[in-house]
């Protein structure tokens, strides 16, 4: 039996109806029943379409069921429709799963806490959420993804300002939300664009006619394109938009897991590689992409080594991964981007989801310096939270590993040395600030107040499972994506995802796979980086707990600061922008508004008023002359008719 | 048209209103006859045989009287009242047929004053002027007695328009003509052969409905509230002596006799017997008595129900008119017309 | 003849319906105008419409002008307001309209004289179109959503007139 | 009959009854007359329609002033309702006193 499309994303919303209307009343047993089931049934559904289509192979078909008219304006036509094909199959098969994952999770993770009301009011738009994750995946048309964007973004500010009575936490929402304006205002402008050049904002109308006249369309699509990723860039915390995502952790963790590193974040992903055929009919644009990617993933991992809260270290590294995400959709790799939005999904998820365990072990504590010797308390956490850091960090045989390989691959394959050197030294950097944060938290002696060490324990099954299966994701999720060179199973990712890469017209697909033997060199430059990385971290900060580091901290004071305080990103923008902002604005209020604006308003209501001082004094209250004045006008009128005739 | 035939028309039209008020004359003696039987005394009996000359002397003595008008009153309208009243009473008798056609001299003449397509309605609009006559009775006295008995009967007369002229909606209905020589005409036949085909037999509730009624429009005993003697003294005519006096009392016993007679017209077949067609001059002369024996049947009711029933209050007056007499109506006119749907289907 | 008859009663139409306009005391003027009514329903059988005369005489003289007199009574209105003093401009200019629309109705008249269809056409049978069964034949079949409407109308009326006049029950 | 009336007869008839209405529509004080005058306007209407529906032999003009008289009985029971309300608040009906709705 196969589900509607439609009906994927109707389950969850119904659920957030339910919850968000009745949740309040109903307790959190009815609460948590209807949350996880919607995203339970959601899965199912979901997955009744992706067994046929995954297994149906050379026949699966790209769906697009309609549900009727949407808007029909002037010449836009826009149909409510859904698009199940490769890529969104991708992104449905992981944004389903790890939803209901996270919502069982959360259930264990939220479940002390908070109030009925509190615990509604997250299931809610948890499962509000996934109703605008998955119309963005689904959806036909640019507008529908731009449904889903603004969607998630919503659910995003509603809960990162969760804790809405912390003042931070507040301001932290409010920071993602007005950030990523900024990018969806590109977005926009990239779907005004697209508007104009093709007339349609249908996908399949868009990419056909981008690949058929790629010459007469792609001037133009630099401009769009670039419009296009600034949204890109707003909702995947690319830099110089990335400063919302560290402060996003301010919302619960089980969130911070699915939102701001499973799925949210790679909306902007999933969009370009959508748009693969329009970005590829512009080059400047992409090579734009690929450098913002690589100086992201860098710069990330740069800061994301001095930080000590251990949410605020795995925020820049997924800061850092979305950088390589781009990298790969910049040099053209989508394919390997696409898989790291995936394999990423998982470890990143599962890390979150033991930083999340950790810290309600912890009683609430983030501060990796008070951490340590957790490893014996919370060994399930332990275990899986090792595994997940070993995939990020790209050791073989783990999904991280071949996800960024192919990466790697991929830039060096299009001829950008640079970048994959860039790529490389973060790869390396990332072992090394992930093993540092596994040493300082688990490794070592506990360094946290006796009481803190008295409430130790292990997380409750609930929280556990979704972390063991996640694990096991990020040990066998890299299978898929063989590289070509593991043979004839390799590289079956790449078929998968394949049909998405509309042949653009007069440019032969010129795939020119890499010698083995080059192919092979990489692998192994990139496992030495990780590895390197990996023994840098475990000498200084397990063996030698942290001296060497701060000893070089302390000789270069200058550079440390920089790295602590995030190259002081945030503080430049609130002297560039948001300080002469907030002056305008209020410039804007005294005079504009009240001045000027509530000045014209109230002499015009002056000056009626006093018209109607004198004007009242028509209305004596005596009908007799209100009967006299209609006899007059009656006359005139009557004059006038005949004086017309 | 030749002078006979104007001759004609016009003794059609004045002859009722000169025989009514010459009949009022014995009726008052019979009134009072009626009464001292159902009070068990006598009644006049020294004036003339039986007292029949009681009346006589008494109309005598009336005209005889000193008028005495009170300085504060509206003159004319004071003076304009009576007269009014006595004109309403008899003009309603105009449309209403006494007799069969009458075939003399070559010439068909109708034994009605004036045959108008509009009769009932006729005597509807006639019923709005005697309304009139109370009121102004009242209201030009310039005494509170006057005007409340003018408030009363304005508002009793109209409320009591509204159940009689419903109920007689089903009559036209059922006639399909406003004329009331065609609603005569229509109960002339039977039904089984021995039953009168009169209306009724087929609107009881209606009857009831417009008998009721007309004891409340000629302000008769137990709707005499306009007059009641208890809290009123003697109602709108407390101000008025003499022949003045004597002229609502004229009106008031002609509006019994006319009331019956339309009672006798809309319910009972009017001049009409079953198996009787009349023709000559003493066929018609008998359908004439016919009509005279079923209006003074009615009479008889009349003067009965006034030695009989208590007085209402007003408020019970209102509440009867409005709440009781009202709906009954309407559905007795929806039961003529489920009965004329069903006369119709066959 | 029957013009003279008719132009009389109408002539008695104007008259009656100008004292009501005059007299000072307005239980004088509702007379006056019942006065004008009746005589206005007998022009209407002579224009052909006794049914419509009819009803001029049963719901005009016989019911609202009763009520007129009712409430006069009901209201026992000691002295009625006198119409001198006061207001000049308004008597003045009222008199002025009501004198300069008259003399445009009369323009009208006089000009549109020639024009009237009363001299062209005599219609075929003019006393059987105001007998009620013919009327109501088009009443009911043409106006029945016009009936109903009004039957509407009546209804509120009797609501609103209930409503307005209760006495505020003493709390 | 109308063969022998001519129309303007009736039509100055009524273009008179009309004039005198307005006439004690704005000249008289009393609340009550003024109502009167109202309804003589309306039948002044009246008389030009009977007029007319007999001139052109339709049935139309009978059947608005049917309507007509409908809709002066609702008015005059909703207006007279209205006068006995004021009358009570106000203890007059002279249209010069009653002046609520003013400034």
């Amino acid at each position: 039996m196969r589900s509607p499309l439609w009906l994927i994303p109707a389950i969850p919303l119904a659920g957030f109806l339910v919850n968000g209307f009745l949740g309040k009343r109903l307790g959190k047993k009815f609460v948590s029943v209807v949350g996880v089931g919607a995203a339970g049934l959601a899965t199912i559904a979901a997955y009744s379409r992706l067994l046929p289509f995954l297994t149906e192979g050379a026949g699966r078909q790209t769906a697009v069921e309609t549900i009727g008219s949407w808007i029909a304006v002037g010449g836009l036509n826009l149909d409510l429709s859904f698009r199940l094909d490769p890529l969104s199959a991708l992104m449905l098969s992981f944004i389903t799963f790890v939803g209901f994952l996270i919502h069982v999770y959360s259930t264990g993770y939220m479940h002390h806490d908070e109030t009925d009301a509190g615990y509604a009011r997250y299931f809610a738009y948890l499962n509000l959420f996934l109703f605008a994750m998955l119309v963005l995946v689904l959806g036909e048309s640019f507008v529908l993804m731009f449904v889903g964007w603004e969607g998630v973004g919503l659910c995003s500010y509603l809960l990162i300002g969760y804790y809405y009575d912390r003042e931070y936490a507040a301001a932290a929402g409010k920071k993602a939300f007005v950030v990523n304006r900024i990018g969806d205002f590109g977005f926009l402008l990239g779907m005004f664009g697209v508007f104009s050049l093709f007339g349609s904002l249908n996908y399949s109308e868009v990419f056909s006619r981008a690949a058929l006249e790629p010459a007469r369309f792609s001037p133009a699509l630099s401009v769009v394109c670039l419009c296009l990723f600034i949204g890109a860039m707003g909702k995947s915390a690319q830099v110089p938009l990335h400063v919302w995502l560290p402060d996003a952790m301010a919302g619960p963790t089980p969130v911070s897991a699915l939102i701001h590193a499973a799925t949210m974040v790679t909306a902007g992903v999933y969009m370009v590689t959508r748009c693969n055929v329009l970005f590829r009919l512009a080059p400047e644009t992409m090579l734009f992409v690929a450098g913002i990617g690589a100086f992201t993933a860098i710069f990330a991992a740069v800061i994301a080594v001095a930080q000590n809260d251990i949410k605020k270290v795995l925020a820049y590294s997924t800061v850092s991964q979305l950088g390589y995400m781009f990298l790969a959709c910049g040099v053209g790799a989508y394919v390997a981007g696409m898989f790291h939005v995936m394999t990423h999904a998982f470890f990143k998820a599962c890390l979150f989801l033991g930083s999340g365990s950790v810290i309600h072990a912890m009683g609430g504590e983030q501060d990796i310096r008070k951490m340590g010797g957790l490893k014996s308390k919370l060994p399930t956490t332990y275990w899986t939270f090792l595994i997940a850091t070993l995939a990020i960090s790209g050791i073989p045989p783990l999904a991280g590993f071949f996800s960024k390989d192919a990466i790697l691959a991929g830039a060096f394959e299009a001829g950008h040395p640079i970048l994959y050197a860039v790529g490389l030294f973060t790869a390396g950097l990332t072992a090394f600030y992930m093993f540092r944060l596994v040493s300082l938290t688990f490794g070592g002696t506990f360094r946290g107040t006796p009481e803190q060490a008295h409430h130790l324990h292990e997380s409750p099954a609930s929280m556990t499972l979704p972390l063991v299966v996640l694990a096991i994701l990020s040990v066998i999720g890299g299978w898929v994506g063989l590289p070509a060179v593991f043979g004839e199973h390799g590289d079956r990712f790449g078929a998968f995802l394949s049909p998405i890469l509309l042949p653009i017209a007069g440019r032969e697909a010129a795939h020119e796979a890499l010698p083995h033997a080059t192919e092979w060199f990489l692998i192994g430059l990139s496992v030495a980086a990780a590895v390197t990385g990996i023994l840098l971290a475990l000498r200084w900060y397990a063996k030698d707990e942290g001296r060497v580091p701060a000893r070089m901290a302390a000789s270069m004071p200058g550079v440390y600061a920089l790295m602590v305080n995030k190259f002081y990103v945030d503080e430049l923008y609130d002297v560039v922008i948001v300080r002469p902002f907030e002056w305008l604005a209020r410039t804007l209020w005294k005079v504009v508004d009240v001045l000027i604006i509530d000045g014209v308003l109230n002499a015009a209501a002056f000056l009626i008023e006093l018209t109607g001082d004198f004007l009242r004094f028509l209305q004596t209250g005596n009908v007799r002359n209100y009967a006299l004045t209609f006899l007059l006008g009656l006359i005139a009128l009557l004059l006038f008719v005949v004086g017309a005739n | 048209m030749t002078l006979a035939d104007w001759g004609i028309v016009l003794a059609r039209v004045v002859l009722p209103p000169l025989i009514l008020p010459a009949i009022v004359i014995p009726l008052v003696w019979y009134e009072r006859r009626v009464a001292a039987l159902i009070q068990d005394r006598h009644g006049p009996n020294r004036v003339g045989p039986f007292g029949l000359l009681q009346s006589p002397a008494d109309i005598l003595k009336l005209f005889t009287k000193e008028e005495v008008v009170p300085a504060s009153v509206d003159k004319g309208l004071f003076y304009l009242a009576p007269a009014l009243a006595v004109f309403a009473a008899l003009a309603t008798f105009v449309v209403i047929p006494y007799g069969a056609n009458l075939h003399a001299g070559g010439r068909d003449i109708p034994l009605i004053g004036a045959d108008v397509s509009i009769g009932v309605l006729y005597i509807f609009a006639i019923t709005s002027i005697s309304v009139y006559a109370i009121v102004l009775a009242g209201w030009s006295s310039n005494d509170k007695y006057s005007l409340m008995g003018g408030i009363r009967s304005s508002a009793q007369i109209i409320s009591y328009e509204l159940a009689m002229t419903t109920a007689a909606a089903g009559i036209i209905l059922a006639a399909g003509s406003f004329r009331l020589s065609d609603i005569v005409v229509m109960q002339e036949s039977t039904i089984l052969g021995f039953i009168p085909r009169w209306n009724v037999f087929f609107q009881p509730l209606g009857f009831l409905i417009f008998f009721t009624a007309t004891f409340a429009e000629t302000n008769r005993l137990p709707f005499d509230l306009p007059e009641a003697e208890a809290e009123l003294v003697a109602g709108y005519h407390t101000e008025y002596s003499a022949m003045h006096f004597g002229s609502f009392f004229l009106a008031e016993y002609v509006n019994v006799i006319v009331s019956s007679a339309l009672t006798t017209t809309l319910y009972f077949g009017g001049w009409s017997l079953p198996g009787f067609h009349p023709t000559g001059p003493l066929g018609v002369a008998a359908s004439v008595v016919i009509f005279g024996l079923k209006t003074a049947f009615f009479v008889t009711v009349f003067v009965w129900v006034r030695w009989t029933l208590p007085r209402f209050r007003y408020d019970q007056l209102m509440r009867l008119g409005w709440k009781a007499l009202l709906p009954l109506a309407l559905v007795n006119l929806l039961w003529a017309a489920a009965l004329e749907m069903w006369r119709a289907r066959g | 003849m029957e013009r003279l008859l008719f132009d009389a009663v109408l002539a008695a139409v104007v008259l009656f319906a100008g004292l009501m306009v005059v007299l000072k005391h307005p239980v004088h003027s509702v007379l006056s105008l019942v006065v004008a009514f009746f005589a206005l329903a007998t022009g209407y059988v002579m224009l052909g419409a006794p049914f419509v005369g009819a009803l001029q005489v049963i719901v005009y003289a016989g019911a609202i002008l009763v009520l007129f007199l009712f409430v006069l009574m009901l209201l026992n209105i000691a002295r009625p307001p006198a119409d001198r003093g006061g207001r000049p401009v308004q008597a003045f200019l009222g008199s002025v309209g009501a004198v300069v629309f008259a003399a445009m109705l009369l323009g009208a008249l006089r000009s549109s004289g020639a024009a009237l269809p009363a001299a062209a056409a005599v219609p075929p049978d003019p006393a059987s179109l105001g007998e009620p069964a013919s009327l109501a034949r088009v009443l009911f079949a043409d106006y029945l959503l016009h009936f109903e409407a009004i039957s509407v109308l009546l209804l509120a009326a009797l609501v609103g007139a209930f409503v307005l006049a209760r006495r505020e029950p003493r709390t | 009959m109308i063969g022998s009336i001519p129309l303007s007869d009736v039509l100055l008839a009524s273009a008179a009854l009309f004039s005198i209405g307005i006439a004690g529509a704005l000249l008289r004080r009393n609340a009550i007359q003024i109502f009167l005058s109202i309804e003589l306007m309306m039948n002044a209407a009246n008389l030009a329609l009977i007029g007319y529906g007999a001139a052109l032999g339709t049935a139309e003009g009978q059947i608005i002033v049917f309507f007509v008289i409908a809709i002066a009985a609702a008015e005059a029971a909703v207006g007279l309702a209205i006068f006995v309300a004021l009358f009570r608040h106000t203890e007059t009906i002279d249209v010069n006193k009653i002046t609520l709705l003013k400034w």
